[in-house]
């Protein structure tokens, strides 16, 4: 498969269709400007990346039509950016990756094994995928199971690590504003500093501005130097969202968004 | 595919000739039908008019008993049975503290996994391709007037079964038998079932009715889904020809003798011969 | 806590409310002279749609004990439809609250009508009881006071 | 640093019984920005007026804080005041002390705290108060109606003779709408046409109208005071201006069986044909699926050679207009609901059954309510005889079946059609009057006659005309030796009824006409689930929209009989005149805005706002060149709401007079 990606992408570049493709390296992204670079891309366990957070940077954009690879499970975020008209599709030649899983604990619960919008998707996938690592216990439902104040407590140490490095900002491929919140300072809406109260105003924050757009591919985590299990958060969320508007962002390109719409029959058994 | 069975008193009793002819015709269609085990009555005729609770209490058992044999699905080929059991499954479904109640008084736990099928969902079932592709005798010149009766389509809000008023599910079928059908007027009208006991002249006069439309709109014969229609239809055919001084001979079949005939079995083996209106 | 420091405490509640609805049943329960506990300060928006969830994160930051939010009911929006957006966003913000551990019965919503002098006052009356029975929001007010850990390490 | 003067109502007793207005006032004057703190007994009155003028001019102050009543009551005139005093009205602020203090309280010292908490409150968001001006928008003195029906006509006659031009839009070749159809009016029994065709003469006539007939509104761009609306005139292949309407051309056309649609295909036109002869304007349209010519694009033709004023143009295309006009008003009236099986899949989100056991479209005797009225009306293709569409005998018994598709939710809608029950009763009764040995049978769940009147009007078809009332529903219809056979039931009777019908007669549902929930979206007015069109208030808004600027009358609103539809008409137009009395609109300055530097262009704004006030929109240099994409809020259509400020991840959007620097202020205040 890394050979036919290679492929695609010398020959992407060779006709000129895009000026970049954005890839995996050997040790992180890549941005393959010329057709003799190609053989730079890879593809291997290590591909966990969710490259699409590069499609709205300012930097990325200036090099042009881009080219980039996707798996099945980054393609949601293509389609919640979008919906929310950050990317010009008909602009973007997406490479999906047909993956029976890195090996990682959210790809054995993985649906979209195939990407279903690419313009080109390299390799089947086997069938059924083979996991490769045993499902983890679901942290979300153990957490669940805990008291209130439990909970409370889980977060309050949790979140003490936390000094707004803002890695779970950078890392998302949603959270694209120009001037996030947090850096809005009139008013302060969030407390700037990495005290516990501004680190719990930061993270509800970030964690409700994903509600019903997070596609759950768990690099916030991943990308926390303090090992915060941020993910867990939008994970309730996006189980809330399901549950409430049968809506899981990212998996349908028709499908109209959660927020922004409203139901007369939308339900309000807690409010009084 | 095998179904729970829920057979009800008629068609143990009066009309066993039913119980044959559907048993036949669906074993020739490869449907299984497992009786549900220690069923009881629907209370269908007498339960309603007389006390509220035990009106959804006996169907509640049977659906209970369902449930305990893992049936997800059952046929009751009597319409007032069927009717009676989605009733009961509606109301406990829509009201917590009654199916809790009767789950201590039928004493088994009610869930609402069982769906009531009735003999037209069979077939649409098993697929009126698929009938139309095993048909061996095609039911060439029987023009068939299809009775739905009272109970199969109403009250629409419990049956959601075809349009309460127009229905056609049953000229589909006949259809596929390679059998016409006409269009007439009685198809929902009453055959007078409820009064079969109390007042018998009303069971002739509109049961009297529905044979002369069927006959004047162009035909040779009733097919119904039902074990009263059947029944007023049929065996009261005589005494409302008597009363009425007309000569009707027209011959009443259930829809699954005629998928039965068509799919090639003898009439002896679906129970026709023993109508009393029959015409070889 | 024991019945004399429930009685002493005075909760602190801080009232979000659309302008042309609760504002307005609020009003009313004062022109009708309807007493309730002193303990709610409101604050007029012009509807619920504009109360954003980082406003009810800044009340808890502001020492809030108890919180309402209250507007217009589904369907007579002076905006039209300002209270079915804040709806859905109630909905999921509450499950996120859950999933934090923060106390969700400090978190009131409900619809008060311009002719709701009297739920307004009922509403009003309950909540500081209920809050006065719960105590003060002791655990996210001492989150508040806490200092930031100088690196990761710090805090192990 | 700021001057902010605190001004402390007593409110005679009402506030100082309860409150210590002396130690609100002297506890305010520590604030900082506060640069002077006074009590007084009525803060409202003429000299408390006087008195806050005076601080204003003396202190030199730059904002106010009133600590009294609820904004509700005095913030209007506490503005006042201070504008009128040199301070930036939206600069004044008001504690409410009074409704949700002291009128609520009893302990003297909780509620002096609490005052003192609301008023630091109000001061705190007053330091950020922004001055603020009114928004101008200004206002093209000019309206546009859609639909040319009774309601249409009337709302364009009051706004023209009140002095302004109005461009009406009818899509049908000429106006008059459904009423121009009917026979005689309920409950006067005047003729319809004799008080209809003087009105629509009179649009066709007044020099402020122009209309535009056989014509629909294609777009619609801008908002209150201003919108552009470009409108289809569809091809008509008459020059209208050059025609006389002498009619050679429609008595020679050879076409001449083509179902007419005024008389809801009971009877004929040519393919040539003015809808029925006092047509406004009185000039007629080809019927391009009908016509041989435009049909084959060759051959017959001789309707163009009959044309003495060369007025017929077989190449006519279809021709977009635009018109600008500061206000619209909808009146696109109903139709009749689809009685078989097809009805209702296109009104309701579930498709509902619809009545196919009445053989409505099956058996020809079996006629709507609208079919009926043509047979009644004496311009009607039967010349007012009442006969059997089937076979022209004259029907000796008459089955009215009224809620077809009303009030049942089953298997039609639920909602009552309102003018069935009356016209029914006025059918039966019109009927007796024609045919004198004649029997009116009617089916009917409820009679609903409540108006002025009608009551009678009903008891008069009963008791006189002798019109025989069932109440119950009727179950099926079938042909029984050439008889319509009425199967029904009379549930006060506890008996079912057959009846041997000649004609059945069915009062079908009223739903809104086709179209208008596309138009609705163009005008951005909100709609039911049914497709009637919202007002914005359904008791003091009744003729509104939630947008600006664009009004609704007639029966697009819901079910409606002639007077209302007639009455909101003139409600509409005086919406319109309203705001062409002035020059200029000023609306309120509490909108919302975009910080396009930074806004994100997520547009979840614009999937939210309820008044589609906010655009995509894009950000330029100086010489047009593109910077970045944005939401812009477009001032004359935004309400206000601030829903948009809440959807907004990065705070871009925010919102006058409730910017988030002002709401948290306030919140800050409660330390």
């Amino acid at each position: 498969m890394t050979e036919r990606l290679r492929q695609t992408a010398r020959r992407l570049l060779e006709e000129g269709n895009v000026q970049v493709v954005i890839g995996y390296g050997a040790s992180g992204p890549v941005f393959i400007t010329r057709p003799e670079d190609a053989d730079k891309l890879e593809w291997n366990d290590r591909c966990f990346a969710n490259l699409t957070v590069y499609l709205t940077r300012k930097e990325v954009k200036a090099l042009g039509k881009a080219a980039l690879v996707v798996k099945g499970c980054d393609e949601r975020a293509l389609v919640v950016l979008e919906k929310e008209s950050q990317i010009d599709r008909a602009a973007l030649y997406v490479i999906g990756m047909a993956c029976d899983g890195l090996g990682a604990a959210k790809c054995v619960e993985c649906q979209t094994h195939v990407p279903r919008f690419a313009d080109e998707v390299i390799g089947t996938q086997a069938e059924p995928p083979a996991p490769r690592c045993a499902p983890e216990p679901n942290g979300l439902d153990r957490l669940m199971a805990k008291s209130p104040a439990e909970r409370w407590a889980f977060w309050t140490a949790e979140f003490a690590r936390c000094v707004k490095c803002y890695a779970c900002r950078q890392v998302c491929p949603l959270c694209y504003c120009e001037r996030c919140i947090a850096d809005k300072n009139r008013p302060v809406a969030i407390d700037t500093s990495a005290t516990p109260k501004g680190n719990f105003a930061w993270h509800i924050t970030r964690a409700f501005h994903l509600a019903a757009r997070c596609i759950g591919c768990g690099e916030c985590t991943r990308a926390c130097p303090a090992g915060i299990p941020l993910g867990l958060l939008n994970q309730a969320l996006a189980q809330a969202t399901e549950e409430n508007f049968g809506y899981r962002p990212g998996m349908d390109r028709e499908a109209e968004p959660v927020f922004g719409a409203w139901s007369p029959a939308d339900k309000e058994d807690f409010i009084g | 595919m095998e179904l729970g069975y829920y057979p009800g008193c008629a068609l143990h009793g009066t009309s066993n000739d039913y119980e044959d002819s559907v048993r036949a015709c669906l074993d020739a269609l490869g449907v299984g039908l497992k009786e549900v085990n220690d069923w009881i009555c629907c209370g269908a005729t007498a339960a309603h008019s007389i006390n509220h609770k035990l009106s959804v209490a006996l169907p509640a058992r049977n659906l209970a008993l369902a449930e305990r044999d893992g049936f997800g699905e059952i046929l009751a080929p009597c319409p007032m049975c069927s009717m009676e059991l989605l009733k009961a499954a509606d109301l406990m479904q829509s009201d917590g503290a009654l199916r809790q109640e009767m789950g201590r008084i039928v004493e088994l736990p009610f869930e609402g996994r069982t769906t009531v099928l009735n003999l037209i969902q069979v077939f649409q079932k098993v697929g009126i391709e698929k009938i139309k592709a095993a048909v061996k005798r095609p039911l060439e010149g029987l023009k068939a007037a299809c009775y739905y009766g009272c109970l199969l389509t109403r009250p629409p809000e419990t049956l959601r079964f075809d349009d309460c008023e127009r229905p056609s599910s049953m000229e589909a079928v006949v259809a596929a038998l390679g059998g016409a059908t006409v269009e007439w007027n009685y198809k929902t009208e009453c055959c007078g079932a409820g009064m079969t006991m109390a007042n018998e002249d009303i069971v002739l006069d509109l049961s009297h009715k529905i044979l002369t439309n069927a006959a004047a709109h162009g035909a040779n014969c009733v097919v119904v889904a039902c074990p009263m229609c059947h029944v007023n239809l049929d065996m009261k055919q005589a005494d409302i020809e008597r009363r009425y001084s007309v000569r009707h001979g027209m011959t009443i079949y259930y829809l699954s003798d005629l998928v039965g005939r068509a799919l090639g079995l003898a009439d002896k083996v679906l129970g026709i011969d023993r109508h009393f209106v029959y015409g070889g | 806590m024991s019945e004399a420091i429930a009685m002493s405490f005075e909760p602190k509640i801080i009232a979000y409310v659309c302008n042309w609805c609760t504002y307005l049943g609020a009003d009313l329960a004062g022109t009708n002279r309807l007493e309730y506990p002193p303990n709610v300060r409101i604050l007029r928006l012009p509807c619920t749609g504009r109360i954003d969830f980082n406003l009810i994160v800044k009340a808890f930051e502001m020492g809030a004990d108890a919180v309402l939010v209250s507007g217009c009911h589904p369907g007579d929006c002076h905006y039209t439809a300002g209270n079915y957006h804040a709806r859905r966003r109630w909905m999921l913000f509450r499950s996120l609250l859950e999933t934090l551990g923060i106390e969700t019965e400090r978190v009131h919503f409900t619809w008060i009508s311009a002719a709701e002098g009297k739920k307004f006052q009922q509403v009003i009356g309950e909540l500081t009881e209920k809050t006065r029975a719960m105590g003060p929001y002791a655990a996210y007010q001492e989150m508040c006071v806490g200092q930031a850990s100088a690196c990761p390490e710090a805090a192990k | 640093m700021a001057r902010i003067g605190v001004f402390t109502c007593w409110c005679g007793e009402n506030i100082a019984r309860t409150v210590d207005v002396e130690q609100v006032a002297a506890a305010l004057g520590q604030l900082p920005g506060v640069h002077c703190s006074l009590d007084y007994k009525y803060m409202c009155s003429e000299p408390g007026q006087a008195l806050i003028a005076e601080k204003i001019k003396s202190e030199n102050l730059d904002a106010v804080v009133v600590a009294s009543c609820s904004p509700h009551m005095h913030l209007r005139t506490f503005r006042k005041t201070a504008a009128g005093a040199g301070v930036n009205p939206y600069r004044v602020e008001m504690a409410n002390i009074r409704e949700h203090c002291s009128w609520v309280h009893h302990d003297r010292a909780a509620a002096t705290a609490k005052a003192i908490d609301l008023i630091r409150m109000s001061v705190a968001k007053v330091l950020w108060d922004e001055p603020l001006e009114p928004i101008k928008v200004p206002v093209t003195r000019r309206a546009l109606v859609v639909g040319g029906g009774v309601a249409g006509i009337q709302a364009a006659l009051d706004i023209a003779d009140g002095g302004y031009e109005v461009v009406l839009v009818e899509r049908e070749p000429s106006i008059g709408g459904k009423m121009a159809g009917l026979s005689e009016t309920f409950p006067t029994l005047d003729c319809s046409q004799c008080i209809l065709t003087p009105r629509m003469v009179e649009v066709g006539q007044h020099p402020r109208i122009k209309l535009y007939t056989y014509s629909e509104v294609e777009q619609v761009e801008g908002y209150l005071g201003n919108f552009t609306i470009t409108i289809r005139k569809k091809a008509r292949y008459v020059d209208i201006k050059s025609c006389t309407g002498c009619g050679d051309c429609w008595n020679c056309c050879p076409i001449k069986r083509n179902p007419s649609e005024f008389d809801y295909g009971l009877g004929m036109r040519p393919a040539i044909y003015i809808p029925f002869p006092q047509a406004v304007p009185a000039r007629p349209v080809i019927d391009k699926e009908t016509c041989t010519r435009l049909k084959k694009g060759k051959g017959c033709g001789l309707c163009e050679k009959k044309c003495l004023t060369k007025s017929i143009h077989f190449d006519d295309q279809d021709e977009l207009v635009s018109e600008k006009v500061g206000a619209v008003v909808v009146a696109t009236g109903f139709k009749l609901y689809s009685i078989g099986q097809e009805g209702g899949t296109d009104l309701r989100s579930v498709a509902r059954p619809g009545y196919g056991e009445y053989g409505y479209g099956k058996f020809k005797d079996v006629v709507t309510s609208l079919q009926f009225e043509r047979l009644l009306s004496a311009s009607g293709p039967t010349g007012g005889r009442v006969v059997r569409p089937s076979d022209g005998a004259e029907p000796k018994n008459v089955v009215f079946i009224s809620c077809v598709g009303s009030r049942d939710d089953a298997k039609g809608l639920p909602y009552c059609s309102k003018i069935c029950c009356m016209y029914t009763a006025k059918h039966a009764m019109l009927y007796k009057h024609k045919v004198h040995d004649g029997q009116a049978h009617v089916f009917y769940m409820d009679i609903r006659a409540g108006g002025k009147n009608y009551e009678e009007f009903v008891r008069r078809a009963i008791e006189q005309d002798g019109a025989r009332y069932y109440r119950g529903r009727v179950s099926r219809i079938y042909e029984e030796n050439g008889k319509l056979m009425v199967r029904g039931a009379d549930t006060l009777a506890g008996a079912p009824v057959a009846i041997e019908a000649d004609l059945v007669v069915l009062a079908a549902a009223v739903v809104p006409a086709t179209g208008v929930r596309e138009l609705a979206r163009k005008l951005n007015v909100g709609y039911d689930e049914y497709g009637f069109l919202l007002e914005s208030h359904p008791k003091l808004r009744p003729v509104e929209t939630s947008a600006a600027g664009v009004f609704i009358c007639g029966a697009c609103q819901a079910p409606k009989d002639i007077p209302e539809a007639v009455a909101q008409a003139s409600a509409a137009a005086s919406k319109a005149l309203i705001m062409f009395g002035h020059e200029e609109l000023t609306r309120e300055p509490e909108v919302a805005r975009i910080d396009e530097k930074n806004c994100a262009a997520c547009f979840t704004c614009v999937r939210t706002c309820p008044y589609h006030a906010i655009d995509r929109a894009e950000v330029l240099t100086a010489r047009g060149v593109f910077v970045k994409r944005t939401a812009r809020v477009n001032p004359g259509l935004c309400m206000g709401c601030g829903t948009c400020v809440a959807v907004c991840p990065s705070k871009s959007a925010d919102l006058a007079g409730f910017t988030e620097q002002e709401i948290y202020a306030e919140v800050e205040a409660l330390v």
